[in-house]
């Protein structure tokens, strides 16, 4: 069993990928976080999650600076972008920041499934956005 | 001469301020289109994804998730769609527009906004509250970006041979001792622009802040003909 | 002086230019988000409030289709919300943008476009490639408004001394006995505009005009340095 953590400002969309990732079977939703700022006072040691699907625009604390932070303070856990943007600065922001995937939020049920299992089996998820184009 | 460069420089202030006007609108519609409308349509479109007829009552609820989603999102276009049309946005008057922006700001969540109008309301010239909603808009984006406010409060005051505009937060403030003199020049472009173009059509802009108790901003037009 | 008096004139042309070009960005947002995104989203609603569980092969149909409307509608979103950064569409270059423009008119179904770009592309000064931008969106929208065309075509040449852009259409033409001596003045802004803009960036700008053939615009722009 996989521990996750969803970092989305946006509860409902949010809610409903919490609710696809836990009918995937293979992952628990440890728990869910409005912002950056929310999630680092979530986040306990003795509790960690493998992975942290994260958005990129939230107000307080964003995308790119919390995956900074986690990648300095934790870098064992994965994080997996998921955001409306598109453009290439984005992802790139991201990966720099420390993200080993990049999605969209729009992707199919089973994108998400392939770049969850990609991060728990390889450590990383290009998708065709990213090495395509 | 001289009075044809004053006309230029007025001509050229009113374009700038037109275009940053302009300018500001693209930047909230793709705003908007990233942080509400693309996501509420994503999670129409896992909604749909994830429909099963094996389980009628939970498929029930996403129907009518989805039909709520969608009437939302085909509705928030609308208004898009008209805030788009900035010339209308002009033609609807001052007070119009400050309504506008304001609501634009609340919806946003992040602060408490108060509205004030006083007095009888009337027009001004067209491009004098095109520079007053321009410093509006720029002082907004400050309060936005700088001030960590919890409240905006704004007043409008139509007096007979008196508008004025004010714009308060209750936010950190800053230290202003270099304003002194009027001498903004220590500052970013947006209290230059805001000084110089109250200038241009004859407004006064005062602003004063103090520090952890917030900033306030008055700017104050004497009429030319006393408005009835 | 007469020098600054040039560089005022020069500046307002800029600014003119860059305000009508994101008006135009403006409108077809506007008009995007009206005739298509609205209707596909109308078309999705109407899909989800006809769903039924009673019946599934129905049911499973409407979800497809909803699926895929969708899908479409997000991506338009996405496209839009890319057009809205005009500053972003002017860094990538004249013919990119050309081409964005030209992709747009193509979209609409009404008129065959053929680009055509000969030369080692290179780039012209920032306020150049702007103004030829805007005078190109002027005669697509004269095109448009008037020609009843059934083809555009377009040409753009990198020569090393020389820049060319030519604008052809087949259209209805119209009479230009009164285009002679550069007398403009008879005709509407558009053609004004573009004639004393292309003055502006040293750029010449020719029409020629048949009744019931077509209209063609040849626009040269000689460069100062040699280009390799
Ligand atoms: N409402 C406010 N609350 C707190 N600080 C403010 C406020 N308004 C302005 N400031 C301070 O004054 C400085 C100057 O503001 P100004 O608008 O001139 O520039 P800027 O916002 O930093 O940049 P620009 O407006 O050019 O994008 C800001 O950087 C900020 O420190
Ligand atoms: N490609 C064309 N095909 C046919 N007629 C044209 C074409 N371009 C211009 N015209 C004619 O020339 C006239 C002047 O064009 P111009 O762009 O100056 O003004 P307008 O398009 O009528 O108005 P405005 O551009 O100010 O909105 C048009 O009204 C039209 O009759
Ligand atoms: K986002
Ligand atoms: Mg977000
Ligand atoms: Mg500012
Ligand atoms: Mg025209």
């Amino acid at each position: 069993m996989q521990n996750i953590v969803l970092v989305d400002d946006h509860v409902l969309l949010r809610q409903g990928l919490a609710n696809l990732v836990e009918s995937f079977g293979d992952y628990k939703v440890l728990f869910q976080a409005d912002n950056g700022d929310q999630f680092i006072e979530q986040l306990s040691a003795d509790r960690l999650p493998h992975i942290v699907l994260m958005d990129i625009n939230m107000p307080v604390k964003d995308g790119y600076e919390t995956s900074v932070w986690l990648k300095k303070n934790y870098p064992a856990i994965k994080i997996l972008a998921l955001s409306m943007y598109d453009n290439e600065n984005s992802v790139i922001r991201m990966f720099k920041a420390g993200a080993k995937g990049y999605i969209l939020k729009d992707c199919d049920p089973s994108e998400l499934k392939n770049a969850l299992h990609a991060l728990v089996t390889k450590g990383f998820y290009y998708s065709e956005m990213i090495t395509g184009k | 001469g001289e009075k044809k460069q004053l006309k230029d420089t007025y001509e050229k202030e009113i374009l700038e301020s037109k275009l940053e006007i302009q300018e500001q609108t693209l930047k909230y519609i793709s705003q908007e289109i990233h942080d509400n409308i693309g996501q509420a349509l994503s999670l129409v479109k896992l909604n749909i994804n994830t429909m099963n007829h094996g389980e009628p009552e939970l498929l029930q609820n996403k129907i009518s998730d989805s039909r709520q989603l969608i009437t939302k999102v085909i509705q928030d276009l609308r208004d898009l769609s008209r805030s788009l049309n900035t010339d209308y946005i002009m033609e609807s008057g001052l007070s119009k527009v400050i309504e506008y922006e304001l609501g634009m700001i609340k919806k946003s969540g992040v602060f408490e906004v108060v509205l004030e109008t006083q007095g009888d309301e009337y027009r001004l010239e067209n491009q004098q509250e095109l520079i007053l909603f321009r410093i509006l808009q720029e002082s907004l984006n400050n309060i936005i970006k700088h001030s960590r406010a919890t409240t905006i409060s704004i007043r409008v005051l139509y007096e007979p041979r008196l508008f004025t505009l004010t714009i308060k937060d209750n936010g950190v403030g800053f230290d202003a001792s270099q304003l002194d003199n009027n001498n903004y020049n220590k500052f970013g472009l947006g209290l230059r622009n805001m000084l110089s173009r109250a200038k241009i059509i004859n407004a006064s802009f005062k602003l004063t802040t103090t520090i952890n108790e917030g900033t306030f901003i008055t700017l104050t037009l004497p009429l030319e003909t006393a408005k009835l």
